[in-house]
């Protein structure tokens, strides 16, 4: 057994293989397939002060090697989320983070305030970067004013750990990174989805009934490497990698490119046990190239000759 | 709708063990995986893993259309439309098939006072031949409206004679059974079957499915309707497979709250 | 025979079917596979005022559905462009469209002026999205100041039909088109590569020699219909789309999505007969669904039920 | 080299006549079609779509392994590694392969009085084989070194008894002819050899051919030498497949200049 402890500042992970929000529920729903406490941890569908029905049908869409989705934070809100979600997860041994969301600046606060009052959970994600909702969402995290303010405000109702997700859809996403360090963040999550879209030719209407929608899965692969490397660069706090990882060599691929962890997303749905699999082809990945400390690989991405 | 109550969902890995042509493009495909078939309930559905590449990406739901508990196998009934039913229709047998299920709730079946009537369009035909296969078990009767657009894939009649129905078909132009649409159909019929107590079980395209919720609302008959919609994951945690209740008030999941809704519930979409 | 010809504001193609710049060559490279005289146009490899060697080895990857390359704009320079490619493209009976490319905001106007004096060629495509140079490149495309300078002066050495290529790696691409539009251009062409990256695990390395590249084919088809979505209800003048486009459905999706025509990349590496194959393709497509004149599609996404 | 002299690129579609497996990883297949049979030269590859789908979505290059114009097939060898390689190595016998061809240069065959030697590192001897059949034709006999991690490789040797070849192996782990690499051995045979008018010919792995560059800067000796890079397109469009000029001046492009370039005037990288 190779160690696969990773430290992420104030937070340690048993290994670095976490889930993506809104690709694994609350968790429960994926029981019946693996043992959610050999995970590193948890991400949680975002959670928004008011419930949230989401968007009308169609919400899918498959594309090459990707695909388009427009849930728009379905969620029971965060009253719910803390009577009937809580429970469960504080039952887990592996971290559990909340991902939180909101219309206004002050929305995301307050939702982790909420949480906290109940006792709280291991971290927090800030989701500035949802490409489906018109209130909130991207149109916060293609800001930096917008992003640092929101952070702050987070930063003020917690001492938990606390990641900023960031979205891809800008032209500078380490202007946006930084402006989330400045105010606190211990961590940033690289990246949401990219703004796609889908027509059927038959009907001649969009594949999803918002027209964009939010675009994962392998195909986005290298879009996320990329900008994990310019994060990483930029910012002296830890990355945490998502983006098209499907199997063991893309985990490494972005260990080396800077992420001291991952998050599986879409790789969900096509395999239900694929979170937990990682984590053991991880270990064997270790065992076999004699890396004894998963850490040893993150950030060595060699750059000359 | 019944509610799920054997809550074993399973990430599964069958065994291919015979494949049918029933018609050019419809195809059947008989898994041999014994918990499956045993626990399966009409209406359920399998997410199967269609092909090893990233082509097609996600999984594709599939119902199951029939169910041998004693020589552990089931089958399921499709039609090659795209990337994944194609890579379906390509396995051999003896190859192994990766699937999850079973998944969804499944219909209620009738009390023993209550007629059956299922009525399918084109492959909606696969969970509606599950339940007849348990409505037969159970020793019941049942009528079977079949809607198809040509006389193509009726040669799957045979299939039917192990099963306790009596069929009746209909078709678009007309070269097989009734001229038309199979609601146009059942509305003729039922008047000469003087039974109100029935309960239908519907399966098909959504233009059927609105005109049935339209007959059954104006005739208060009660209707089970098994939807589609496009999933990804199949068990509740995408979000991705909603429809919207009637009444307005927000979504239904189709893979975790259906497959099978009461007709009364739902809006049905173009 | 369906009618293919679309008109772009003032040229007119024979069918809507070009080829993208940088994955055809001058055409001449195509020629054992094709008729080029079949095709609406051909779109050249990037022209410079000097010669570019390029970017060091290895310049490609591939991706899951995509690819990357870092090519770097490897070309002979405007003059030899001029004496040894210009007579055979002059000979060519379909469009021919030169894409232009610059280091400083006077090179494009430069080279255009200098094509010009030799006789001109259909059009220029201006080239401020490629994602593979230090100086210029996306840089300039970026910046809706300098994307609108760079239109302006090409706008004032020739009358000829002159088309903007707008890159995605951008927070507001639809900003940068306007700048274009006011300035000048006739057209717009949806979009250049995203950026994109990939790395070998087994050395470590980035799979390429400048870390970063621009990611095409069909894994960004989502990307390319959101934008060509976005920029077809944010100006008046033509779109043409590229990105990820392999078979005729794709061709559909993008014209009903509102692109006057289309251009094909690196489907060309797949398939070198691909282009002229789409155009027979395209017309079969009419028959079948009864459509007279390919125009009728162009931007039919019906947006309400 | 030589230039390519047939102008003829194709699009083309060829049969796959048979597949045989030479290790468990290194496979063959021989493809039926006339054309390249009759017009391919040593050093001359064809670029393969491997697959229908999307995954993988480029095509990959295989030298030519060895032709037959009077039966109109010609061989590639290759070892499966990674989604090209699985996907070539699943197709069937008669089924159809989608190739363009021949493409690149080719080696410039020795005049009589020149002594050919041929170094092969792994499936480095996938083209040398083709040089020398050309060579066995053309009644010059020629020297072949051929260096492999294992012995696994070596139950090939067979294939050469058909040809005019004087075989000198190498393995690193010693199992088979000489421990270690096969430029060392080549460097301790060509003192026996006592002919300073050879012509080097090879193929390999980059650290082989720079050791080899080495030498043959030292000796003053010719040697022709195939490259392999990554390529997407194959045929000079799209500018992926760059080595540096050894002057530094710039990029040659392995697909049209080369694969084939005199040792001297190509950097070769890590
Ligand atoms: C609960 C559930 C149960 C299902 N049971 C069955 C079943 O028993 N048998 C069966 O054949 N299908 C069934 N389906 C539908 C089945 O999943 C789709 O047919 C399948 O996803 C098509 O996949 P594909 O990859 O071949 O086509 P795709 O590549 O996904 O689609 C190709 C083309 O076909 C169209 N298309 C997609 N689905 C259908 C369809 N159902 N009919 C006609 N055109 C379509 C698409 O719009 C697209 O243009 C079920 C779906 C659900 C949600
Ligand atoms: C001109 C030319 C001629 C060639 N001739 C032959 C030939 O005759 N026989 C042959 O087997 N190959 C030949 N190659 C190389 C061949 O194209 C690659 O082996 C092939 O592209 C691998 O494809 P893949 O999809 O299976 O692997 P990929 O999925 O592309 O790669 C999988 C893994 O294998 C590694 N890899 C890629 N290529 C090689 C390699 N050559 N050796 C070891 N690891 C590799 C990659 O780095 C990657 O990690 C030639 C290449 C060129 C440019
Ligand atoms: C169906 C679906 C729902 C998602 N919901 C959320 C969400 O609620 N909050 C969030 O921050 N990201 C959400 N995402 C983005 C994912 O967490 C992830 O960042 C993205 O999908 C890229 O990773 P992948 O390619 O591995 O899927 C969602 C993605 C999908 C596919
Ligand atoms: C190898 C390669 C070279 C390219 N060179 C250029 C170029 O010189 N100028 C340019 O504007 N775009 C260039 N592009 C971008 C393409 O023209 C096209 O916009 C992009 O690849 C997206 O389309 P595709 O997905 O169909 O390939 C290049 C793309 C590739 C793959
Ligand atoms: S398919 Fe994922 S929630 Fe229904
Ligand atoms: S592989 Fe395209 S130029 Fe050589």
């Amino acid at each position: 057994m190779a160690n696969l402890q990773v430290s992420l500042g104030k937070i340690q992970f048993s290994n670095p293989i976490l889930t993506a929000s809104g690709t694994f529920g609350t968790g429960e729903e994926f029981s019946p397939f693996l043992d959610l406490n050999h995970l590193g941890g948890i991400v949680t569908k975002a959670v928004t002060r008011e419930p949230r029905a989401g968007n009308p049908h169609p919400r899918i869409a498959e594309t090459s090697a990707g695909m388009l989705n427009s849930i728009g934070l379905a969620n029971v809100g965060v009253d719910r989320f803390i009577a009937e979600k809580l429970p469960f997860l504080k039952g887990l041994k592996c971290r559990v983070i909340v991902n939180v969301a909101g219309k206004t600046i002050d929305e995301f606060a307050e939702v982790i305030r909420r949480i906290e009052s109940a006792g709280g959970m291991d971290g927090y994600e800030i989701n500035v970067s949802c490409p489906n909702v018109k209130e909130g969402g991207m149109a916060f995290g293609t800001n930096p004013d917008v992003t640092a303010e929101i952070t702050k405000k987070a930063r003020q109702v917690t001492d938990k750990f606390l990641t900023v997700k960031l979205t891809p859809n800008v032209t500078s996403i380490t202007e946006i990174a930084i402006a989330a360090e400045n105010n606190g963040a211990d961590a940033l999550t690289v990246i949401n989805t990219l703004v796609g879209m889908a027509v059927d030719i038959r009907s001649r209407k969009p594949k999803l009934a918002t027209i964009t929608g939010g675009l994962s899965g392998p195909a986005i692969k290298p879009v996320a490497l990329a900008k994990v490397f310019q994060v990483a660069g930029a910012v002296k706090i830890p990355v945490i990698a998502s983006g098209g990882i499907m199997n063991v060599k893309d985990v490494i691929e972005f260990l080396i490119t800077g992420a001291s962890a991952v998050q599986i997303g879409t790789a969900n749905f096509v395999n239900p046990k694929i979170s937990e699999k990682l984590v053991d082809d991880l270990d064997s990945y270790c065992e076999e190239h004699q890396i004894n400390s998963i850490e040893e690989i993150i950030g060595t991405l060699k750059l000359n000759d | 709708m019944r509610a799920n109550t054997d809550t074993t969902i399973r990430l599964a890995t069958g065994k291919i063990l015979a494949a049918f042509s029933v018609t050019e493009d419809i195809k059947k495909i008989r898994i041999s995986h014994r918990q499956t078939a045993e626990c399966a309930l009409p209406g359920q559905f399998i997410n199967i893993k269609t092909s090893d590449s990233l082509f097609p990406l996600l999984r594709r739901p599939f119902s199951i259309n029939r169910t041998n508990p004693a020589q552990g196998w089931f089958e399921i009934l499709f039609r090659v439309v795209g990337a994944g039913t194609n890579a379906l229709a390509q396995l051999k047998i003896d190859s192994d098939i990766d699937f999850v299920g079973p998944l969804g709730n499944s219909f209620s079946l009738p009390d023993k006072s209550q007629n059956s009537v299922l009525v399918a369009g084109g492959l909606g035909i696969a969970p509606l031949e599950f339940l007849a296969q348990k409505l037969t078990e159970e020793k019941l009767s049942a009528h079977l409206f079949w809607g198809n657009q040509s006389s193509e894939a009726f040669s799957y009649q045979k299939q039917f004679s192990r099963l306790n129905l009596k069929t009746f078909f209909a078709t678009d132009d007309g070269s097989l059974g009734f001229r038309g649409n199979v609601v146009t159909l059942l509305e003729r019929e039922l008047a000469a079957l003087k039974d109100e107590n029935i309960c239908i079980y519907a399966c098909g395209p959504n233009p059927m499915l609105r005109a049935l919720q339209n007959f059954a609302a104006a005739k208060n008959l009660t209707c089970q309707v098994s939807l589609e919609t496009m999933m990804a994951c199949g068990f509740g945690a995408c979000m991705g497979c909603n429809v919207e209740k009637a009444d307005g008030s927000g979504y239904f999941y189709v893979c975790q709250d259906g497959p099978v809704f009461d007709i009364k519930e739902i809006r049905i979409y173009g």
